[in-house]
């Protein structure tokens, strides 16, 4: 009867029965499989109210309307709004993963820093925003006492040429006496200069894409994102249903089978950077063949047929240009085309209705070619289309409200009478704002550096400029860098100080007539979601710099917030005219655009525009953008002008610093007479031997990665096919022949390298790439932000080998000579 | 020392040999162990599977295991239910067989499934139009039965037939074992079939895809049929492995060489409907579906070569060899023979999971290839060892093969 | 699943393969059962054990 | 099972695919809308999970024919005897005869994979990690709680945004309805296009714009003679793109004749072979 | 052999008592000592009395004519039909705004007003109901289109004095009531438990078998 072995089993065998007859066994399997469903580590979203707050997306110049769903204070799905006259509904996929830029701490700066780590490598210290914005100022103190404030710059990279925060950083540097604001390069520049040289009226690109019937594009990404998603996909989508009841059709001119030139109703490849000479080519067909509007070329054109000017000297006219160098034969040549399908092309182009020939390469966000744009613009005049239904509208800039001038005080007076560093405005580049690969180039050329304090705001140049990292080379030198941007990028990387700005969701700020749509349109974004962490609106900070250095400084920014600066500006455009700040959603604003009955505003006085633009982010005005009408152009003739007399002006104008032959090499006009100032094409000077550098080097970008200042959303990564970034490597697309001739397989590693520098990268074979070419998507090989980015794929720019674009300067960054060798 | 657990009268080698016999296997169980450990605790992104190839390496060890398992039950009804008494001299290593083949897939299974503590949701909430399900209750239940039949050999040894319970619980089972063999048989035609049906009924997967009859496609019967074709096969392969290496006759040859006529018959039978079934899909199903036979192995390292492997070498040509008696007879001829059966049941499982997978239905989707990592062939392996150390501590302690004294009387006195 | 859960459904199928489920488990533990007691019986002496 | 249910709803999409753009906004808005974790290395495709997939097809000629397009692919929702359905082991997913939705239930879902297998439009997305959401990093700040995050070892797939259906209903109780009406229940894919090429409604329903669209000449499904009968459709002027959509033996596939096109309208040959 | 055979014998002697014993050991175990073991116990932040704000005599201003429409002054829906569940503290905040002026005698008021009104933090209460993350519940369905009492689920709770001790489920984290306080599982109300299956159950019962789809309930 004692406890031994075997009557120890029979207990345990017992207990085993028993146990069986009890919840326990049971529950506890119920119960671990329950534990299962509700790991501790898988997150549990708090439920909450929800709520829709509707605000403007800044991430582009595109300005969609958006909305974004909250639950209580978080926000968790950005929507686009359809009571927005830009985008009926529909954003574009960086928009829609904007909630990682806000939310993502790995990205962003959550407080004022100072540099603690080398340059570059992201090491920072927190401080207090007293000391951040003293360290700044006292520094910009110092150069004005030693007299030399001109050694202060900025960059600013904000989307609309216009926007306050331009205006604020530009009135900042005039008040401490520099010169020296500079501008990320992007496609309004060219378009602007063109517009102002041959139309005289400096409104931003506005086209009717809607209304067209015969869409010429130049090289325009609309699938890639071009001048932002929202409006113009929806404008495609349009265009396709007039398509399919061949009403209307698309024809995309560019080397490669991108989604643009796929979806087309015609693809027209054409070897890169030969688009001007298709666009004469056209004209000349047009001229040619009497198909160009006689009308609207005699009464409103200059320098059209040949002419003789006051001092009696005998000019040639455009026609006798085109005629003479662009026939179909000759285009055929330059372009790779066959002259037949040059012919048809101006045929059809003739025959349309609504036809529109429009420029800016990819997404637009980089400069394009002067005298190319020009070219397209004399096509779309010759056939006489400028300000008409589907057409290109001549505009003036939006009526926003002027802000005070103000006194310099005597410093300042002598800064600004400095020479800017980067030469623009010079005799060299009489037209150009703002020639930021020339700052880098003067940086780097000279022995120490002529500027002491650099700003950065809302920008990171170090990876967008397309100048084989000549920039990046600025900036070591730089003694002071001072970055605003509210993201980790690889400038602020290289920044002694950090005065993070909020993120876009974070801020109010405005969107200055969305990127070429045809009726002015100010959008306000507001702020969605209370700021996050530590972080300032960089248009306060401004003000706070200004009243700490006082004096004059300060008397130019009377204001208290950076609101205030908006209410000035919105009440420029209540004074201008009616507007409205309510979009029901349903009248489609581009159908009824002509109507010309007076518009009857839905606001009764300021307050209360104010208030709605405030809440619903909106002020517009549906109509044609066309200024005064009548007579739209305002040139020195008054006319729309083939043959430039700014042009001519500028040349002529500055023969003292030099012979006519001088000045047109520093502009870099290799033609010689008249042709100088009319649109023409110019075979660019290759830098280098083609025999080293075989291949021709072609960025191209997606619209499902962020290519501007603005880091992609992590979600972005899974759009991207694993031919386009296999773990950490990106593709370089290249025709099956072309790699066939250097032995190439598919995804096989390789150095892609120019003149600039080289790439490691893969091959993705591609039929629809121009053989001879070497596609390289921009927007990966990101250096900073987190491991979603940072080291994915590999940056373009950073072997992009630009040259200057004829008369603008601006870099030509779409034909870099390459070599490709196996890694 | 461990003598008094030996059966009476056998010899087996020395304690010493057998700890150093079981050394490599026990490693293959550590990696094993290691591995499950890692897929558990971290989750399956330890190994290669992916939404590709959402079964892999593991499942084909599954299906292969349970397919030569079959020995068992199916010489369990050849046993009991037919009465065949020269069986009972090899029913014992088929059981044991059986029961490592069913309880190492068993294991193997919850460590595939991504939630292996919401198993039993299989059961409690089972979908009974899936033929998984049905897999999944014969397999366990099965399995259950098999340990049934494990016991009575168990409680067999030297040592527990001294207590008297143990001796008369076995006894007991063992008088009522027909019951459990016509369960077994019962059992075991289903989830042999099932799992041919898993595939079968894949209608969206041209490769697998099969007509049938009712609910069960053709490859539920084909998969039975090759299953107590091949079944056989193993055990004997099993059982002349034991005799090489212990170096003496276990099993009567009438044993082996019923089996192996057997295997003969029904491996021809399986070819001949196997032959039938392929060229009805071919003809029937491929085309209907947009696709040639040719068209499967356009792409990837899969080629036709090992549907010719799987049925002429692997089918025809073992089933001929064991259809000649004298062929048969020859030991040699009669190991290659089960050897390639056995190959080719494997071979035409890979083909049902692997390939099947790896050929992309959507025209303008490509072929993905897939490689195991050493967690995958860890934990496979490990089952691999785990049968020879359950079998070798099986053939040492126990009376496995009752004949063992008979046919080797001369060892008899130097036993201690 | 038993006939308790709110997922069964009252058809022929799942008679048919439940029914065949159980029935094995039933076959099963009854088998086992039938040995334990006949082996109890026999211990306690109410039944006389077969010498072999 | 094999009951056709016409009565109740039967909620489908067309994907109009000359106006994809491939711009990829469904994928972004899909995983946005439903919770769907990012990795830091989602370049690995066999492993990433996107509910919505855009595939990028090429009509394979050389340059400068070359054309690519893009075939958005979510769950078909399979109308007859879903492959996915009959094979689950634990009853995780089902055809709702009253929506016509496949559904998902992770809680259930023991992780076995099977639909995977038996799916032959990679519709499904095996949870091989946990999702990424490390501590304070502040990626699960946006996470909705009208979709439950998945844990992983279970198979996930698009639902058709069907928190979206319950958010209506909810809408509509709130105003005394029963019924909702077309446009208070659309995808997140179909609500996000920029080129609105995505239309969702329900079939049954001849109001709604998607029962008028599949009728449309160009209208098709992806796989359609598997017999699976997606509630996918999609539209296509080109006939390549059509003929890629499913498996077609020599001879067997006969182009839909666009009249419009038939005309040259356009003195320019267009380089397309839909013309 | 044979004295070793005769020692086991003796030794089994009463053997039957151990089995007896272990058996008898084992349910003690299951049924009594592993519910106390499963759920932990934890008071609520402060109490909050049901019976008194929902009588008309102590409390003005919790109108409604039914039961449900007081309950739904507190326990609102949304404009959108979404539930409000626990009222946040704003709720509260609209009778007890003064945090130094009680509205009623009890203490447990003066400590909420000192700790959550006086700092306007909000009262972290411990949800009895609430169904785990996989669950969608729209009460919206239930209680305005299907006219269910809220009693149906919930119980009386409207005449609870003292807000009974919140116990969860160690493994699960769940509230006891989800699966109810009969660790067997069985109750004999509709609102002692709150699982899958009574959900189910009671969808059948009223004939809304098409709410058992998954979708309707899970998320």
């Amino acid at each position: 009867m004692e406890l031994n072995r075997r009557n120890f089993v029979k207990l345990l065998v017992g207990g085993a029965v028993g146990i069986q007859l009890t919840p326990l066994p049971w529950k506890l399997t119920d119960d671990i499989a329950i534990w299962t469903q509700n790991w501790p580590w898988v997150p549990v979203p708090p439920a909450g109210a929800f709520d829709s707050v509707k605000s403007v997306c800044s991430l582009c110049p595109g300005g969609c309307g958006i909305a974004v769903r909250k639950v209580d204070e978080r926000a968790v799905k950005i929507e686009g709004r359809t009571d927005y006259p830009v985008n009926p509904g529909g954003i574009c996929p960086i928009g829609m993963g904007g909630l990682q830029l806000l939310y993502d701490k790995d990205i962003r700066f959550t407080r004022p820093m100072k540099r603690v780590g080398p340059r570059g490598a992201g090491v920072f210290q927190d401080i207090s925003w007293e000391e951040a914005i003293g360290t700044l100022c006292s520094r910009i103190s110092d150069l004005r006492s030693q007299g030399k404030p001109e050694a202060l710059a900025a960059v600013d990279g904000s989307y609309m040429r216009g926007s306050t925060m331009s205006l604020l950083i530009e009135r900042l540097l005039k008040a401490i006496g520099s010169p020296n604001y500079l501008r990320t390069p992007s496609f309004e520049d060219t378009y602007q200069m063109t517009s102002t040289l041959m139309t005289g009226r400096e409104g931003p690109l506005a086209c009717d894409l809607e209304n067209s019937d015969f869409v010429l594009s130049f090289g325009c990404g609309f699938l890639e994102g071009w001048e932002g998603a929202g409006r113009i996909l929806n404008a495609w989508t349009i265009l396709r249903d007039k398509a399919l009841s061949k009403k209307a059709k698309v024809v995309q001119i560019e080397s490669r089978a991108s989604n643009t030139a796929s979806k087309a109703d015609l693809w027209v490849p054409i070897k890169p950077q030969t688009e001007a000479a298709l666009a004469l080519g056209i004209s000349h067909v047009l001229v040619k063949e009497g198909l160009y509007n006689r009308k609207f070329v005699e009464e409103q054109c200059f320098g059209f047929d040949d002419w003789t000017s006051s001092d009696g000297k005998e000019h040639i006219g455009f026609k006798t240009l085109l005629l003479k160098k662009y026939g179909p034969e000759q285009v055929a040549q330059i372009t790779g085309l066959k002259p037949s399908r040059i012919v048809s092309l101006a045929v059809d182009f003739a025959k349309a209705k609504a036809p529109v020939a429009l420029f800016g390469k990819e997404k637009g966000d980089l400069n394009g070619s002067l005298y190319e744009c020009m070219s397209i613009m004399a096509l779309n005049a010759l056939a006489g289309k400028l300000n008409q239904p589907g057409g290109i509208l001549i505009s003036d800039p939006l009526p926003l409200g002027i802000l005070p001038d103000f006194q310099q005080d005597p410093v300042a007076l002598a800064g600004n009478s400095k020479p800017r560093l980067d030469g623009a405005g010079s005799p060299s580049y009489p037209f150009t704002r703002s020639l930021i690969n020339n700052f880098a180039d003067t940086v780097s050329g000279s022995g120490d550096s002529p500027v002491d304090t650099l700003m950065v705001f809302s920008s990171n140049p170090a990876f967008t400029l397309p100048d084989g990292g000549r920039f990046k080379k600025a900036l070591e030198k730089i003694p002071f860098i001072v970055s605003f941007s509210p993201f980790r990028d690889e400038t602020a990387f290289m920044a002694d100080l950090i005065l993070p700005n909020h993120t876009y969701l974070e801020k109010m700020d405005d969107v200055v007539w969305p990127a070429a749509l045809q009726f002015p349109l100010y959008g306000l974004s507001r702020p969605v979601v209370k700021p996050l962490y530590d972080t300032r609106h960089s248009g306060d900070v401004i003000l706070q710099i200004a009243k700490k250095l006082g004096n004059t400084i300060g008397d130019a920014f009377p204001w208290g917030a950076y609101e205030d600066v908006l209410k000035i500006r919105a009440m420029g455009l209540f004074k201008s005219g009616p507007g409205l700040v309510h979009y029901d959603g349903k009248t489609q604003t581009w159908e009824d655009l002509q109507v010309k009955t007076a518009l009857k505003p839905d606001y009764k006085d300021f307050d209360e525009l104010w208030k709605t633009l405030k809440s619903n982010g909106l002020w517009y005005r549906p109509q044609y953008a066309t200024g005064a009408g009548q007579d739209p152009f305002k040139t020195p003739t008054g006319r729309f002008e083939f043959y430039n007399s700014r042009i001519e002006q500028a040349v002529s104008g500055n023969t003292r610093n030099g012979s006519r032959e001088e000045i047109l090499d520093a502009m870099g006009i290799h033609v010689r007479g008249d042709e100088v100032f009319m649109p023409h094409y110019e075979k660019p000077a290759i830098p280098v031997k083609s025999s080293d550098y075989p291949l021709q080097l072609v960025p191209y970008e997606l619209i499902n990665l962020a290519t501007s200042w603005t880091p992609s959303p992590p979600f972005l990564m899974k759009t991207l096919y694993d031919n386009e970034l296999l773990k950490d490597t990106s593709f370089a697309e290249i025709h099956p022949r072309t790699a066939a001739e250097y032995h190439l397989k598919d995804a096989q590693r390789v150095w892609i390298e120019s003149p600039s520098g080289k790439v490691n990268v893969r091959i993705a074979l591609f039929e629809g790439a121009m053989p001879g070419m070497v596609y390289l998507p921009l927007g990966l090989g990101h250096s900073a932000y987190d491991e979603f980015l940072r080291g994915k794929g590999s940056n373009p720019n950073d072997i992009i080998h630009p040259s200057k674009d004829p008369l603008s300067g601006m870099p030509v960054w779409w034909n870099t000579p390459v070599r490709i060798t196996k890694a | 020392m461990d003598s008094p657990l030996i059966p009476e009268g056998v010899k087996r080698c020395s304690p010493k040999v057998f700890f150093f016999w079981t050394l490599p296997w026990l490693g293959l169980l550590l990696w094993g162990g290691l591995a499950a450990i890692l897929c558990l605790w971290k989750g399956l992104n330890q190994t290669n599977m992916s939404n590709i190839f959402a079964f892999a390496l593991w499942i084909v060890f599954d299906l292969g295991l349970i397919a030569l398992g079959a020995g068992a039950f199916f010489t369990g009804f050849l046993t009991y239910i037919i009465g065949k008494k020269e069986l009972k001299n090899i029913i014992n290593a088929a059981v044991i067989i059986g029961f490592i083949c069913y309880s190492g897939a068993v294991a193997m299974l919850g460590i595939d499934i991504g939630q292996p503590l919401r198993g039993w949701f299989i059961f409690w909430h089972a979908n009974i139009h899936s033929m998984l399900v049905e897999v999944s209750f014969c397999i366990t239940c099965y399995l259950g039965v098999l340990a049934v039949e494990f016991i009575p050999i168990i409680l067999a040894n030297r040592k527990l037939q001294e207590v008297k319970e143990f001796r008369l619980f076995g006894h007991n089972l063992h008088e009522i074992m027909a019951v459990f063999a016509a369960t077994g048989t019962f059992l075991s035609f289903f989830h042999q079939g099932s799992l041919g049906g898993m595939f079968g009924v894949m209608y969206a997967r041209p490769f697998a895809a099969r007509e049938g009859f009712y609910i069960w496609p053709w490859t539920f019967f084909l998969f039975i049929l090759s299953a107590i074709a091949v079944g056989p096969c193993f055990t004997i392969l099993c059982t002349k492995l034991t005799e090489a290496i212990s170096r003496k006759k276990l099993v009567p040859d009438n044993a082996v060489q019923l089996l192996a006529k057997i295997s003969a018959w029904l491996l021809s039978a399986y070819m001949i409907l196997k032959i039938a079934d392929t060229l009805a899909w071919i003809y029937g199903i491929v085309p209907q579906e947009g696709l040639t036979f040719m068209d499967f192995f356009k792409q990837g390292p899969y080629g036709v070569w090992m549907v010719v492997v799987e049925i002429i070498i692997c089918g025809i040509l073992p089933a001929i060899i064991l259809m000649i008696p004298n062929a048969r007879k020859q030991t040699g001829w009669l190991i290659t023979a089960s050897l390639l059966a056995c190959v080719g049941i494997i071979l035409n499982r890979f083909m049902f999971i692997i390939v099947t997978l790896a050929i992309p239905v959507m025209p303008f989707t490509r072929f993905w290839s897939y490689l195991p990592t050493w967690q995958e062939w860890g934990l496979s392996l490990a089952i691999v060892g785990y049968g020879i150390l359950l079998f070798s501590l099986a053939y040492r302690y126990l009376p496995v093969f009752p004949k063992e004294l008979e046919l080797n009387p001369n060892l008899e006195t130097r036993t201690a | 699943m038993t006939p308790f859960s709110f997922e069964w459904l009252w058809n022929v199928e799942y008679f048919i393969f439940f029914g065949f489920l159980y029935l094995a488990l039933t076959v099963i533990g009854c088998g086992l059962v039938f040995a334990a007691i006949k082996t109890a019986l026999q211990l306690m002496g109410f039944m006389r054990e077969r010498h072999f | 099972m094999e009951e056709e249910h016409v009565h109740g709803h039967r909620f489908g999409m067309v994907i109009d695919l000359d106006k994809c753009t491939g711009c990829g906004t469904c994928m972004v808005a899909c995983a946005a809308e439903n919770n769907v974790s990012v990795r830091p290395d989602e370049s690995d495709k066999q492993r990433s999970i996107t509910w919505m997939q855009l595939f990028k097809i090429s009509n394979g000629k050389d340059f400068p024919d070359t054309e690519v397009s893009y075939f958005p692919r979510p769950c078909m929702h399979c109308n007859h005897h879903p492959p996915c359905v009959s094979v689950c082991v634990a009853t995780a997913t089902k055809l709702d005869f009253h929506t016509g939705i496949v559904s998902q239930i992770y809680t259930r879902c023991i992780g076995c994979r099977y639909c995977q297998a038996a799916c032959p439009y990679q519709a499904r997305y095996f949870n091989w990690w946990d999702g990424y959401f490390p501590k304070g990093k502040g990626l699960d700040r946006y996470l909705s709680p009208e979709v439950s995050p998945r844990m992983r070892g279970v198979v996930e797939k698009c639902t058709f945004c069907h928190h979206r259906l319950m958010r209506a209903k909810n809408q509509a109780y709130a105003e005394d309805r029963r019924e909702i009406e077309e446009d208070e229940y659309v995808t997140a894919c179909a609500e996000a296009c920029p080129a609105q090429a995505i239309t969702f409604g329900d079939l049954n329903n001849p109001e709604h714009k998607v029962s008028q669209l599949i009728k449309h000449p160009f209208a098709f499904r992806l796989l359609d003679r598997l017999g699976t009968e997606p509630k996918v459709y999609y539209l296509s002027s080109r006939d390549w793109i059509r003929r890629l959509a499913d498996n077609f033996l020599p001879g067997e596939y006969h182009p839909v004749v666009n009249k419009n096109w038939m005309e040259r309208e356009w003195s320019t040959k267009p380089g397309r072979d839909t013309f | 052999m044979e004295n070793r055979a005769k020692s086991s014998e003796k030794a089994n002697k009463g053997g039957w008592i151990f089995l007896l014993l272990g058996f008898i050991g084992a349910l003690i175990v299951g049924w009594v000592i592993f519910p106390m073991v499963l759920y932990s116990k934890q008071p609520q932040p402060i109490n909050f009395s049901h019976a008194i704000h929902l009588n008309p005599d102590k409390v003005d201003g919790i109108e409604g004519d039914t039961e449900v429409e007081r309950c739904e002054y507190c326990h609102a829906f949304r404009d959108d039909g979404t539930f409000v569940g626990i009222p946040k503290l704003g709720k509260c905040m609209e009778c007890h705004d003064d945090p130094d002026s009680p509205l009623g005698e009890s203490p447990e008021e003066v400590k909420f007003l000192k700790k959550y009104v006086a700092t306007e933090t909000q009262v972290p209460w411990l949800s009895y109901y609430k169904q785990p993350e996989c669950v969608y519940f729209s009460h919206i369905a239930h209680v305005k289109m299907g006219k269910e009492a809220c009693k149906t689920c919930h119980g009386d709770f409207g005449h609870h004095t003292r807000l009974p001790l919140y116990e969860a489920n160690r493994i699960t984290g769940y509230s006891i009531y989800i699966w109810g306080k009969n660790i067997s599982g069985y109750g004999k109300n509709t609102w002692d438990s709150m699982k899958m299956d009574d959900c189910a159950d009671c969808h059948t019962k009223t004939g809304h078998e098409e709410n058992n789809a998954c979708f309707v309930c899970h998320k």
